[in-house]
């Protein structure tokens, strides 16, 4: 029998600074006291108050993959001798401290599958990922409103999802019922609340069920790394589509998949650190050689890379897995109001013109 | 239409008779606009616009070069977008030749201050757009839209007279508009196109006519003390994910893929999300602006992390107007007051 | 190599040579004498580079797995990191990431005739697998190499013209315009090719250099019957993680740094993408 | 006029002691005020120590940026000084400064930066003694001030009451 507890409304803040005390918790949170602000992933401290009722702005990708992370530090040591050569160290020691994701959606923990294949499945392993990836669980809430935005079902997802979590939220009347779904997630719920009664937990069963069978969303992916390769040279096709595009990296900050970054060092006098944070395949740097050459010169090239890296190169590279996870966020957060469900929907259409 | 305007504070109206005659006016302005591309698209290489998008809150920006699509285009308080931009950056313009027919572009007052400045700092010759003006009574922001009601899939957006109305699956809201229009539009003083060769409906009341109410905000921030304004701004600009958005949006930032903010050399910037990083990014973007910037506000809109990036820019543009007699993008002919010098102002 | 990918071996520049006007030669061991021992490596296999403080850049190790007193590596200054890397001395320490990519497949190549095709700093992914096949030099039949520079000061590793030549290889050097005292061959490499036109029969050919040179000599490749499964050459992309995960250097599904840098041009066809 | 002579009562020295490792960054303009600040030092005019110069070949190369750039991160003053106006080895420079300058200094309050942690001026070669003053007062004006309190991270602080815009 699976551990399932009742967190009251107004228990919700007292339940979860106990959690606290057993893990390091991170919760969808607004980023300012107003409450309708944007909002994202914060470390919980008594009094932080849950934004459940909406997807966060920023994804919850940052858990595992920070914007920056120091991948090593470096010191350099003057020759006591005073001859020119200089001698270096270099650590990488790091510290992971466990942690639970207390509030993700189906669509953002769904999307670290995506990034598990990219930075755990080889050849190389990423440590500094996979770390992170092991110590961190994820409690995720049954999803009981998606907007005209979502597209979860289309790719694969679904508001009921809970591949990859823990932990199940549901929310019903008067609070949420979670339920264990690993062994480690059972210990966190010991003592922390009451079983839900019969009533909500009826209530909470049918919620997931009606979740289950809702489909949001109606993208067909089917056959799209092929469609992508047909488009690839009709300049037009995507004139048509993304001409429209500002070349900001929106899109790809508040996606919860798009994992792409740069390493950069970053000194002072004899000590640095050499870092890690996000990079965006719309930036002109982002492919831009020494040489001056630049395969990805315009916006354009740099679109169409963007929807093939999700839609072709991802599912081509790990056995159809896509590089999507149907949470919108770039549709809601475009500043040209581009739909990449256009995008990648009208791939298929008279292909062959 | 009345004429200013008054604050109603009920959300939800009957659709009064007035109203309904406004909404006409609204469709007879994209009728009149779909006339006059069509007329002017043969001498067009192309016609830079707006067309709704898949969301119905906000259109997004199309470019016609053929007569079948013109029926897209769309005019009215949901077309937010700045679109001279695209008339500066790459590759909306790469394939079209310089000695080419003119570019038809559809701008807004705010619009057309942008316009006036590309001109004004030779990115552009008068010759080389032909521009379609449009009186602007404010432009939406989606999200005030959905932080007054909550909304789950928009089937329709339109606006009757002061009213927003939207069809969220079934649902029906009246929206005052006045509570739901972008911030920089409640001190617009330039409503109306400042340059254009044609103008479709009629010219829109400006909203303010002083500077005390175009710079109400920066004065609200400036009344506070110094380490509250400090205070202010590291958490406004701690959300900043530095994605780039206001760079890339505003007309004005035209240096694109050799700005500072990215170039290891200069390197201006370290990859650190700390806010100084973001503090000198965003005076980075605003120091580049001085004396340019028209106010538009697109930098505010295309935040998705809604940072009042624009409020940076007002600061700027009010020490110019007071400092030194100065707004952008109204004359042409004018040059910018960091550009140039008068040797006798010996106390600025 | 540890098993954090990211972290780079500390090595020593044990020896510098200085090219030609913008490309130096850097011969280095790694610090850890038990791993330098057992380093092993594919010609074609390359390395990233760290100064600490200015970053990383990929080169290919260009000295062969049969010579392991050092890893060479040849470095053309035209950024912010190989301009860092040609103020180093001897005896700094530098990082190194190594081995990466893939490598030439030069097991199918044994008995094979081969044509090399380098221009400039192209020949520095050549010369890995050039000298690997001197010191082999009976698993291959007739070896041909042509190599071209702008001028005779734009040539790299001369003073090893006249080993390759003692080891049997056919080496054909060419630069662009008449030089005083240049008795070699004048012409592009692209129309010294069709002048010396090695026979396609039973030959691999294996072209480096900049992008136009490229693209001629494969014009040239063809027009000798070359097929694209013969034609080897080895792509260049901005790199960072040099290890398939970071993203940049994709030509469509894949990644220069993991999948390459070596490929056939029927590879490099059927990948799709930018180049 | 103030007291030009060198400091050596012990209340001065007091503040230089609780207000040790203050930096200030100076930018000088090659042709007049680094030669005055160099006119300073041959006339052994006293000076305080803690200033850093950076030699810059006119002010009209002074981008307001590297003023904003060294308080953002932490700088606690900048002082700009460079030839006076109609004195400019460049003939103009100095006046396009002029008003980057003074744009800047009505700018900085606005974000929360303390405008008087910033001063330019104008020194000839030949002002050992009016550098000596400028440099002087424009340290004890730091020294008052105190370190800069730089910019701190403000995430999950929730206690920064919103400032209500339109």
């Amino acid at each position: 029998m699976a551990v399932k507890i009742f967190i009251a409304t107004d228990r919700l803040d007292s339940v979860l600074e106990k959690l606290s005390t057993k893990i390091d918790l991170l919760i969808p949170a607004s980023l300012k006291d107003d409450k309708s602000a944007p909002t994202g992933f914060v470390p919980f401290v008594p009094g932080t108050a849950p934004a459940f009722d909406r997807q966060t702005t920023t994804p919850l990708k940052k858990a595992l993959l920070p914007q920056v992370e120091t991948l090593l530090r470096f010191e350099y040591h003057k020759d006591p001798q005073g001859s020119p050569k200089s001698s270096v160290t270099v650590d990488d020691q790091r510290q992971v401290r466990p942690t639970l994701v207390f509030g993700a959606r189906p669509c953002d923990v769904k999307a670290l599958t995506t990034l598990d294949r990219v930075f755990s499945n080889g050849p190389y392993v990423d440590p500094y990922y996979v770390e992170r990836r092991k110590n961190t669980l994820f409690a995720t809430l049954v999803c009981r409103q998606n907007d005209a935005k979502c597209f979860c079902t289309s790719v694969g997802g679904g508001p009921a999802d809970m591949e990859g979590s823990h932990l199940r939220i549901v929310p019903v009347d008067g609070g949420y019922v979670v339920e264990a779904l690993s062994p480690e997630a059972q210990t966190l719920l010991e003592n922390l609340a009451d079983a839900p009664d019969s009533a909500r937990d009826a209530q909470a069963g049918q919620i997931v069920e009606e979740a289950l069978k809702r489909r949001v969303g109606e993208l067909d992916t089917k056959g799209s790394p092929e469609a992508f390769r047909k488009r690839f040279d009709q300049t037009d096709y995507w004139f048509q589509m993304i001409n429209q595009c500002l070349g900001c990296g929106v899109c790809t900050y508040v996606c919860p998949t798009c994992y792409c970054f740069t390493i950069t060092d970053e000194v002072e006098n004899l000590k640095g650190e050499r870092l890690r944070s996000w990079d965006s395949c719309m930036f002109y740097h982002y492919t831009l050689e020494a040489s001056g050459h630049n395969p990805r010169p315009t916006k354009l090239e740099r679109y169409r890379n963007r929807v093939g890296h999700k839609f072709s190169y991802i599912p081509e590279r790990y056995e159809g897995l896509l590089g999507c996870c149907g949470c919108g966020r770039c549709i809601r957060s475009c500043p040209v109001s581009i739909d990449i469900r256009q995008v990648v929907g009208h791939l298929k259409e008279n292909t062959s013109e | 239409m009345a004429v200013g305007w008054v604050k109603r504070s009920a959300a939800h109206h009957a659709v009064s008779e007035i109203e309904r005659v406004e909404k006409a006016v609204l469709e007879t302005s994209r009728m009149q606009l779909h006339k006059l591309v069509e007329e002017a698209l043969p001498e067009l290489e192309m016609m830079i616009g707006w067309a709704e998008s898949s969301d119905p809150l906000q259109t997004t920006p199309i470019f016609i070069r053929d007569a079948k699509s013109i029926s897209k285009l769309t005019c009215g308080p949901l077309c937010s977008q700045n679109l001279t931009g695209y008339l500066v950056k790459p590759p909306a313009l790469d394939s079209v030749p310089k000695d080419a027919k003119p570019i038809g572009i559809c701008v807004k007052g705010c619009d057309s201050r942008s316009l006036v400045a590309l001109i004004q700092e030779k990115f552009l010759t008068r010759d080389r757009v032909r521009i379609f003006g449009i009186p602007c009574r404010g432009t939406v922001d989606w999200r005030k839209v959905e932080k007054r009601v909550q909304l789950l899939n928009v089937k329709s957006a339109t606006v009757e007279d002061d009213w927003l109305i939207l069809d969220d699956s079934g649902t029906t809201h009246k929206i005052a508009l006045e509570e739901v229009l972008s911030r920089k539009c409640l001190g617009c003083r330039y409503p109306n196109p400042v340059i254009h060769d044609v103008l479709i409906g009629q010219s829109a009341t400006p909203r303010s006519t002083d500077l005390a109410t175009t710079y109400r905000d920066v004065d609200a921030i400036e009344k506070e003390p110094l380490e509250q304004r400090l205070a202010f701004w590291q958490s406004e600009l701690d959300r900043c994910i530095r994605c780039y958005a206001c760079r890339n949006a505003c007309p004005l930032c035209v240096c694109q893929d050799k700005c500072i903010v990215e170039t290891r050399e200069p390197r201006w910037l370290t990859q650190r999300a700390g806010i100084p990083e973001k503090f000198l990014f965003h005076f980075i973007h605003a120091m580049h602006l001085a004396g340019r910037c028209t106010g538009c506000g697109e930098c505010e809109r295309v935040c998705p992390m809604e940072i009042p990036v624009t409020l940076i820019k007002e600061k700027l543009n009010k020490i110019m107007e007071e400092m030194l007699g100065y707004a952008a993008g109204l004359d042409p002919d004018a040059v910018p007051p960091l550009l140039t010098f008068n040797p006798g102002e010996t106390e600025i | 190599m540890n098993n954090n990918p990211y972290l780079p071996e500390l090595a020593t520049v044990q020896e510098i040579i200085t090219e030609t006007g913008n490309i130096r030669t850097l011969r280095v061991t790694l610090d850890n004498k038990q791993r330098m021992e057992q380093f092993d490596f594919r010609p074609g296999q390359v390395g990233q580079l760290s100064v600490f403080g200015t970053g990383e850049s990929t080169f290919v190790i260009n000295s062969p797995p049969t010579r392991k007193d050092y890893l060479q590596f040849s470095v053309m200054k035209t950024g912010e990191v190989t301009q860092r890397i040609h103020q180093l001395n001897t005896g700094d320490q530098i990082g190194l990431r190594a081995p990466l990519g893939n490598g030439f497949g030069f097991e199918d190549m044994k008995g094979h005739d081969i044509l090399f095709v380098g221009g400039g700093i192209g020949m520095a992914p050549l010369r890995t697998l050039l000298l690997y096949m001197i010191d082999n030099r009976s698993d291959y039949g007739d070896i041909t190499v042509i190599y071209g520079a702008r001028s005779p000061k734009d040539l790299c590793f001369t003073y090893e013209f006249q080993e390759w030549r003692d080891g049997g290889i056919n080496l054909i050097l060419t630069v662009d315009a008449e030089f005083p005292g240049w008795k070699e061959r004048v012409g592009f490499v692209p129309t010294v090719l069709s002048e010396v036109a090695p026979s396609a029969k039973n030959r691999i050919a294996i072209t480096c250099g900049p992008p136009i040179m490229i693209k001629f000599v494969l014009f040239g490749l063809k027009e000798l019957g070359y097929e694209d499964p013969q034609i080897i050459t080895t792509l260049e992309k901005r790199m960072k993680c040099g290890i398939g995960i970071c993203g940049r250097c994709n030509a469509g599904s894949k990644y220069v740094c993991l999948d390459g840098p070596v490929f056939s041009y029927d590879q490099i066809r059927s990948m799709g993408g930018e180049l | 006029m103030k007291d030009l002579s060198p400091r050596s009562s012990a209340p001065a020295d007091e503040t230089a002691a609780t207000t040790q490792g203050i930096k200030i960054v100076g930018f000088l303009c090659n042709w007049c005020s680094y030669g005055g600040a160099d006119t300073a030092g041959v006339c052994r005019f006293k000076q305080p120590t803690d200033l850093r110069v950076v030699r810059i070949p006119c002010t009209g190369r002074m981008d307001p940026l590297f003023i904003a750039k060294s308080l953002i991160y932490g700088v606690d003053g900048v002082l700009v000084s460079g030839c006076h106006p109609r004195d400019c080895h460049y003939a103009v420079g100095n006046f396009y400064a002029r008003r980057r300058m003074e744009a800047l200094k009505a700018f900085l309050p606005f974000m929360g930066i303390d405008t008087q942690r910033f001063r330019y001026t104008w020194v000839s070669a030949s002002e050992g003694q009016q550098w000596q003053k400028v440099v002087t007062e424009f340290s004890e004006q730091i020294h008052r001030l105190g370190p800069n309190p730089g910019l701190k991270q403000r995430s999950g602080d929730h206690s920064i009451p919103s400032i209500a815009l339109r």
